[in-house]
């Protein structure tokens, strides 16, 4: 346990421990989940402990110097009173590049300790950002076993990711701050990042470059869960969607694949495989729907289908005006691809 | 041919005669056409004061609008396109609109007046400076009134703000916007230099020249080798959108970082354009309200040198998250550090004159020491920023929009406020309250201490920059709310600063020539100064000017009243050097700018303009060189024709 | 007014000031600092976006023709002879001498403007081709920008001075033209040989 | 007198004139309900049936707004437009769309009808699987093409691998400055 982190637990009011750190997975950067944010969060409270005692003493001595500059009945001339003040500001600017050296050194050793977490054998996923949203594939080198989801990413707990950014159209930032800083995802440059899940949770995350006019709403969440869980995960969704069930579900998939839906959205098993929007195969199996902006449910699902513009204006996503049966219908279906 | 010191009782001094004919000689035209001609410094830098706190205010509506819509979850009062828009807008209006163009202003108000000369250096230069920014300014807002407001943000990223993320005409109304400002700003440094340098009062060596002088002197040579950058970026994106080039077109060959490097090695150098002038307004406020010489003048004027070279070579720091190589970054880190240490230098320096001094808090004082307190928590988190790890973690979130305000408002607009209370009974000749000083002060300090400290919070539990709206479930609600409250008192500080103003301006105290006791040179002018500023040169005999005059101090005679002339020293020691003919008024500024006008505002639709605006804009330059006042008297040596 | 003794008496400085004693000699120091800086901060873009591409000019893009732009640069180097004229004549207060100096230069500076158009097609590609076409373009026209205002600037001048409207105060402003024409066709050269000898030789 | 109240009369009509169309150029119309919506006829009675020429003048506000424009832009990449017409326009197994030769018309309804409806030898039809807002756009984007809407309207160059000229100088008979 580093010293300086049972400190920063337990010497911070517990307003400001509430309010900022939280408990269980409240999006947080000083509530770590993984080595990598756990380095950042040490240097964080280094950071602000001494810059509150810097911050503090500088108001200390300002105080007292107006104090007493208001008590003195003719001000202090001559070579000793100019003597003492230069002692004391040499002094002050000494301490200060002190500490800003003792900073700084701590600051590239965080910096190179954070660099050199690449592993071979980590997973590798290669995320890509679109306007408003996170297109997500799991990287391996037999392509039957490349899995394409979207906005939410499972990660083994334990286990060194591997990250690769890239971007289809403007800049974004990939940032999960529970688990290590943003990486800029930016057109033209393939970014990368290494982090590692130690707690099984849900961390959100937030797109954190400005990217157009749903920038606020284009969420995603990292699931890390223990291996075997994952791995279960995984294979269910390499398998494609089974076919539908009963009768509703049948009439719901000829309504999706009858109406604009295959234009844009994929749903491996189906002749639906458009690359434009995300993959559809197992949207039920998602905890949110619309990059993190619904909860996954019935009632919501229809919402976003009926008029995705109310929920996201400017998404690229259209109305669908749907009769009554043939929502009820699709709503069936899309429920069904677990 | 060199000056001589006449010892003769009065020799050579005007006469009422001489004093009449100097005033109609250097005062301007009456009316509106005598408003638009005039090069009086002291008249175009107030409409330019004036015009830059007008867009201050509509910054701070800009501001308001958005704390509202932020106060609550899920509020609907702006929609996405217009939420982008008004924070484009804030950001563009306060940095370009107001930030950098109000300190050169109050710049070319003051440097003549403390160096001791009649005018600024190009003084029709000085005209179409300020023409210029109004038409920037008038184009920004006209774009936003027509919902054509820029929606990039006030950086704008390439590709978003690119030809095809950013269909229709705002960005090049942002483009144009910074082009302007832009010009308006090298203008105005490169007469800060000439004036500077140039035409000192006799005896100014550069030893004795007051600190805001020099802190002007240092802001200008940023803005002389910042502006560039910015001109080149927004001259490239401009082609790009309208003629198709692929500057920072990724799949071009282009490279959307040389964008942000173009950009940011303007917009940091920006930042410093701001606060070192802010810093020369605390060394002139602390020695007059402590009532004693600064300590360490010699210490201030290098920390000043050495803020002015350290900032360009931070700008990598706003791109730690691009995926830089990570020594660079590490240069990036530590250049970020060591600035805190001349900052460290002036702060203690200030501290430790206030110490020796005798204090009495009159609100320009009180001004200075908000200053110190926000200033220092700002500079603290900026050092915080600067380490590579937490700037990973705080990068583009509200921890960094906590951090800007604090470095903003604490390190700039604080010392403005302050300049201002110092100033005003100089400018206008009456004196602004001290009860409503307080109210303005109090409201303000508490203000942005409610409004900024909670988003320090709200940044590191994952808010980001630039969000219209946000879930319940974040828990960020209660803190948001928390800002919007301090919002509105900032908001109802900047009224009671109107108050104020308007009130002083019809009934205020008359203040006199000296109204604080200061020892700068415009302190011996009366207030409002006459248009010549200085019946006789004054010859300066210190560094603290009106503290240090012996009681017949000498002073400048023998200069001509019936043309306007100014007189040149020499660079290190001011010694007399040149008489210089001074031009006159002239409509020519006003018409050069509004050719440029129509070349940039016609760029945005059609290249025709960058055709028919320079055609437009050669006659304007004619003018202005050719009209020279007429020859009422005999002609002076430099006047005899060639 | 208090009485003062001692007074100093100016009335005997010059006013027709050369070099750095004159104001515009120090403001148009200022302008050429920008418009170099300018230039530079496009030429390291220049450069940038040649880190992005493995050959340069990349693809089929043929080197840009050396015959135009070669003679319009030797053209551009040679305008330095007469504006130096032009310079000792404004010196020496010899009007005529002035004028014809500027004369020469003027007509020199305006066949160079005039070939600017050819140099710009001697690039060989669109300005919207790609990065290069563009970055090329870019320098060329920044620096015609520049060409433009020194034609006005000098033709101003020569109007001025056969009009006989012209002082004696404006003799210095003709050797700061000639001090901008020096950096102009200094900095013509360096854009030269990166636009165009760059892509053969680095 | 009069000379200058008509001149001050004409200079208000102008300023109302281009703050009209300024607003509309930009107006980011995410929100609007799009025309012909609800046009479709919900029972189907007979074989015979009249073109749906939907005279519905907001269709215009799609052909002079800048956003629809560049969204139009986007969904002719995205449906995969450019596979037959060519991504310029320029045609391939489509018709050239950058010329002025229009099989079946150039006016809006038209062009809107033509996408709808498809036509003999190749167009498909996109009847309910493309939403009317995006059709619109569409039309929008293919009639800046040959360049049938206001200039300043069209589309920039795009930040794709440019496999033809930009856009705007696709257009063979009309140069652009």
């Amino acid at each position: 346990m580093h010293p300086l982190r049972a400190l920063g637990r337990a010497s911070v009011p517990a307003a400001a421990m509430l309010v900022v750190g939280g408990c269980g997975q409240a999006m947080s950067a000083v509530n770590p989940a993984g080595p990598q944010a756990e380095r950042i969060s040490d240097l964080t409270w280094y950071l602000t402990i001494t810059g509150s005692a810097v911050f503090l003493v500088v108001l200390g001595f300002l105080a007292y110097a107006v104090r007493r500059g208001r008590r003195r009945t003719e001000s202090a001339e001559g070579p000793e009173a100019d003597r003492a003040m230069a002692r004391w500001v040499g002094g002050a600017v000494g301490v200060t590049t002190l500490i800003l050296l003792t900073t700084l050194v701590y600051n590239f050793a965080t910096g190179r300790a954070l660099a050199d977490f690449a592993d071979p054998d980590a997973l590798t996923i290669r995320v890509t950002g679109h306007q408003w949203w996170w297109d997500v594939q799991y990287v391996d080198r037999a392509p039957s076993r490349r899995l394409t989801t979207a906005n939410e990413i499972h990660v083994p707990v334990g286990r060194r990711i591997r990250l690769e950014v890239q971007s289809r159209d403007v800049i974004h930032s990939f940032w999960a701050p529970n688990l290590h800083g943003k990486v800029d995802v930016i057109p033209g440059y393939g970014g990368s990042t290494a982090f590692r899940a130690d707690r099984p949770g849900v961390y959100h995350g937030r797109c954190a470059e400005f990217c157009g006019l749903q920038h606020a709403r284009m969420d995603f969440l990292v699931i890390a869960e223990p291996e075997e869980q994952f791995a279960a995960w995984f294979e269910a969704q390499l398998k494609s969607s089974a076919p539908p069930g009963d009768a509703v579900q049948q009439k719901g998939q000829q309504v999706f694949l009858s109406k604009g839906c295959p234009l844009c959205h994929a749903v491996r098993g189906t002749q639906a495989n458009s690359r434009v929007g995300p993959d559809l195969t197992h949207l039920a199996s998602r905890r949110t729907i619309a990059a993190g902006t619904l909860p996954n449910t019935r009632g919501h699902l229809g919402g976003w289908v009926l008029d995705p513009q109310k929920i996201k204006p400017g998404a690229k996503m259209p109305p669908n005006p749907l009769a009554a049966d043939e929502l009820h219908a699709l709503l069936g279906y899309l429920q069904s691809l677990k | 041919m060199s000056a001589t010191t006449g010892e003769q009782a009065g020799a050579g001094l005007l006469d009422a005669a001489g004093r009449a004919e100097l005033e109609r000689t250097w005062a301007a035209r009456p009316g509106l056409w005598g408003w638009l001609t005039s090069t009086d410094h002291k008249s175009v830098a107030t409409r330019y004061v004036a015009t830059a706190f007008l867009f201050f205010l509509l910054g701070g509506l800009e501001a308001m609008v958005m704390r509202v819509q932020l106060a609550r979850p899920e509020n609907g009062l702006v929609d996405p396109d217009r939420y982008a828009q008004l924070f484009t807008m804030h950001g563009t209006t306060m940095m370009f609109l107001f930030g950098v163009p109000v300190q050169l202003a109050v710049a070319t108000y003051l440097v003549p007046l403390m160096v001791g000369t009649r005018n600024v250096a190009f003084p029709r230069l000085n005209a179409f400076g300020f023409w210029t920014y109004l038409i920037g300014g008038l184009l920004l807002y006209g774009g936003f009134v027509l919902n054509t407001g820029p929606d990039a943000g006030w950086f704008s990223y390439v590709p978003l703000s690119g030809p095809q993320y950013s269909p229709g005409k705002r960005v090049d109304v942002w483009a144009q916007t910074v082009t302007f400002t832009e010009i308006a700003a090298l203008v105005a440094a490169v007469e800060m230099i000439v004036t500077i340098l140039k035409q000192r009062a006799p005896g100014m060596s550069l030893n004795r020249m007051p600190l805001y002088v020099w802190a002007v002197l240092v802001t200008s040579f940023v803005v002389l080798f910042a502006m560039p950058s910015v001109a080149l970026a927004s001259m490239m994106l401009a082609f790009d959108r309208l003629v198709g080039t692929h500057f920072f077109n990724p799949a071009e060959g282009g490279d959307p970082l040389l964008w942000q490097h173009l950009f940011w090695f303007f917009g940091h150098p920006e930042v410093y354009i701001m606060f070192i002038p802010a810093t020369g307004f605390v060394s002139e406020i602390i020695p007059v309200f402590a009532r004693r010489k600064m300590f360490g003048h010699t210490a201030l004027v290098l920390s000043l040198v050495a803020t002015g070279f350290l900032a360009f070579g931070l700008w990598v720091h706003h791109m730690f998250t691009t995926g830089l190589p990570q020594l660079g970054q590490s240069f990036f880190t530590a250049a970020s550090m060591m600035i805190a240490i001349p900052n460290g230098v002036q702060i203690f320096c200030w501290i430790a004159t206030l110490w020796a001094g005798r204090p009495r808090f009159a609100t320009p004082l009180l001004f200075v020491l908000g200053f110190v307190f926000l200033f220092v928590l700002g500079g603290i988190t900026g050092v915080m920023v600067a380490s590579i790890p937490f700037d990973q973690q705080a990068h583009d979130t509200h921890f960094i929009v906590a951090h800007l305000h604090y470095v903003q408002l604490g390190g700039f607009v604080f010392p403005l406020f302050g300049a201002f209370y110092f100033w005003f009974p100089k400018v206008t000749g009456r004196m602004l309250s001290e009860t409503l000083g307080r109210w303005n002060f109090w409201l303000f300090f508490a203000g942005v201490n409610v409004t900024f400290f909670p988003l320090h919070f709200l940044g590191l539990m994952g808010m980001t920059r630039r969000v219209y709206t946000y879930h319940p479930e974040t828990g960020w609600g209660a803190l948001n709310l928390l800002a919007t409250v301090g919002a509105f008192m900032i908001a109802a500080s900047v009224l009671v600063f109107l108050a104020n103003v308007f009130r002083s301006l019809r009934s205020g105290a008359v203040a006199g020539d000296d109204p604080w006791g200061a020892h700068t040179l415009e302190w011996e002018t009366p207030s409002p100064p006459p248009p010549y500023n200085f019946l006789h040169i004054p010859i300066v005999q210190g560094l603290y000017a009106l503290w240090e005059r012996t009681a017949d101090r000498p002073v400048v005679t023998g200069m001509i009243t019936h043309r306007r002339e100014i007189l040149l020293t020499t660079v290190l020691d001011a010694e007399p050097d040149v008489r210089y003919q001074h031009p006159g008024p002239s409509i020519a500024p006003l018409l050069a700018a509004l050719a440029v006008g129509v070349t940039f505002i016609g760029g945005i639709f059609t290249t025709w303009a960058f055709v028919v605006g320079p055609v437009l804009l050669f006659p304007a330059l004619m003018l202005w060189m050719w009209k020279q006042s007429p020859p009422a008297e005999p002609l002076t040596e430099s006047e005899q024709p060639a | 007014m208090s009485e003062r003794r001692s007074t100093v008496d100016v009335s005997g400085l010059t006013t027709v000031p050369f070099g750095h004693r004159s104001l515009l000699w120090w403001g148009s120091l200022g302008f050429a600092v920008i418009e170099g800086f300018t230039l530079l901060l496009m030429i390291a873009s220049y450069f940038y976006l040649r880190t992005n591409e493995l050959d340069w000019p990349p693809g089929r893009t043929p080197n840009p023709d050396l015959l135009i732009p070669s003679i319009n640069t030797v053209l551009l180097v040679l305008v330095i002879v007469p504006m130096r004229m032009a310079d000792t004549a404004a010196k020496r207060m010899d009007r005529a001498g002035v004028i014809r100096a500027l004369l020469v230069a003027e007509v020199m500076t305006i066949v160079v403007t005039t070939l600017r158009w050819w140099e710009l097609l001697a690039l060989n590609v669109r300005w919207d081709a790609h990065a290069y076409a563009s970055a090329a373009w870019g320098v060329v026209v920044l620096h015609s920008t520049l060409l433009v205002t020194d034609v006005f600037e000098t033709g101003s001048l020569i109007a001025l001075f056969a009009s006989g409207k012209a002082r004696r105060k404006h003799y210095p402003d003709v050797s700061d033209a000639a001090d901008y024409q020096y950096f102009l066709s200094a900095i013509w050269v360096a854009i030269y040989l990166i636009v165009y000898w760059g892509p053969r030789v680095l | 007198m009069i000379k200058r109240t008509l001149a001050r009369s004409h200079l208000r009509t102008l300023a109302l004139a281009v703050l009209l169309t300024a607003c509309e150029r930009e107006q980011r119309g995410y929100r609007d309900i799009p025309p012909g919506a609800t046009a479709f006829p919900a029972v189907q009675t007979s074989e015979l049936q009249a073109g749906p020429k939907s005279t519905d003048p907001s269709a215009g506000a799609y052909q002079e707004n800048r956003w629809a424009v560049s969204e139009g832009q986007t969904f002719y990449a995205q449906y995969n437009c450019g596979g037959c017409h060519a991504p310029g326009g320029g045609g391939g197994m489509g018709p050239p769309l950058n010329d002025d030769e229009w099989i079946y018309g150039s006016d809006p309804e038209n062009v809107f009808a033509t996408i709808v409806e498809g036509r003999p030898n190749g167009m498909p039809s996109f009847r309910g699987k493309i939403d009317n807002g995006q059709l619109w756009q569409l039309v929008a984007y293919v009639r800046t093409m040959s360049g049938l809407t206001p200039p300043d309207v069209w589309p920039a160059r795009s930040d794709h691998m440019q496999e033809s000229r930009p856009a705007t100088d696709a257009l063979p008979q009309r140069q652009l400055p």
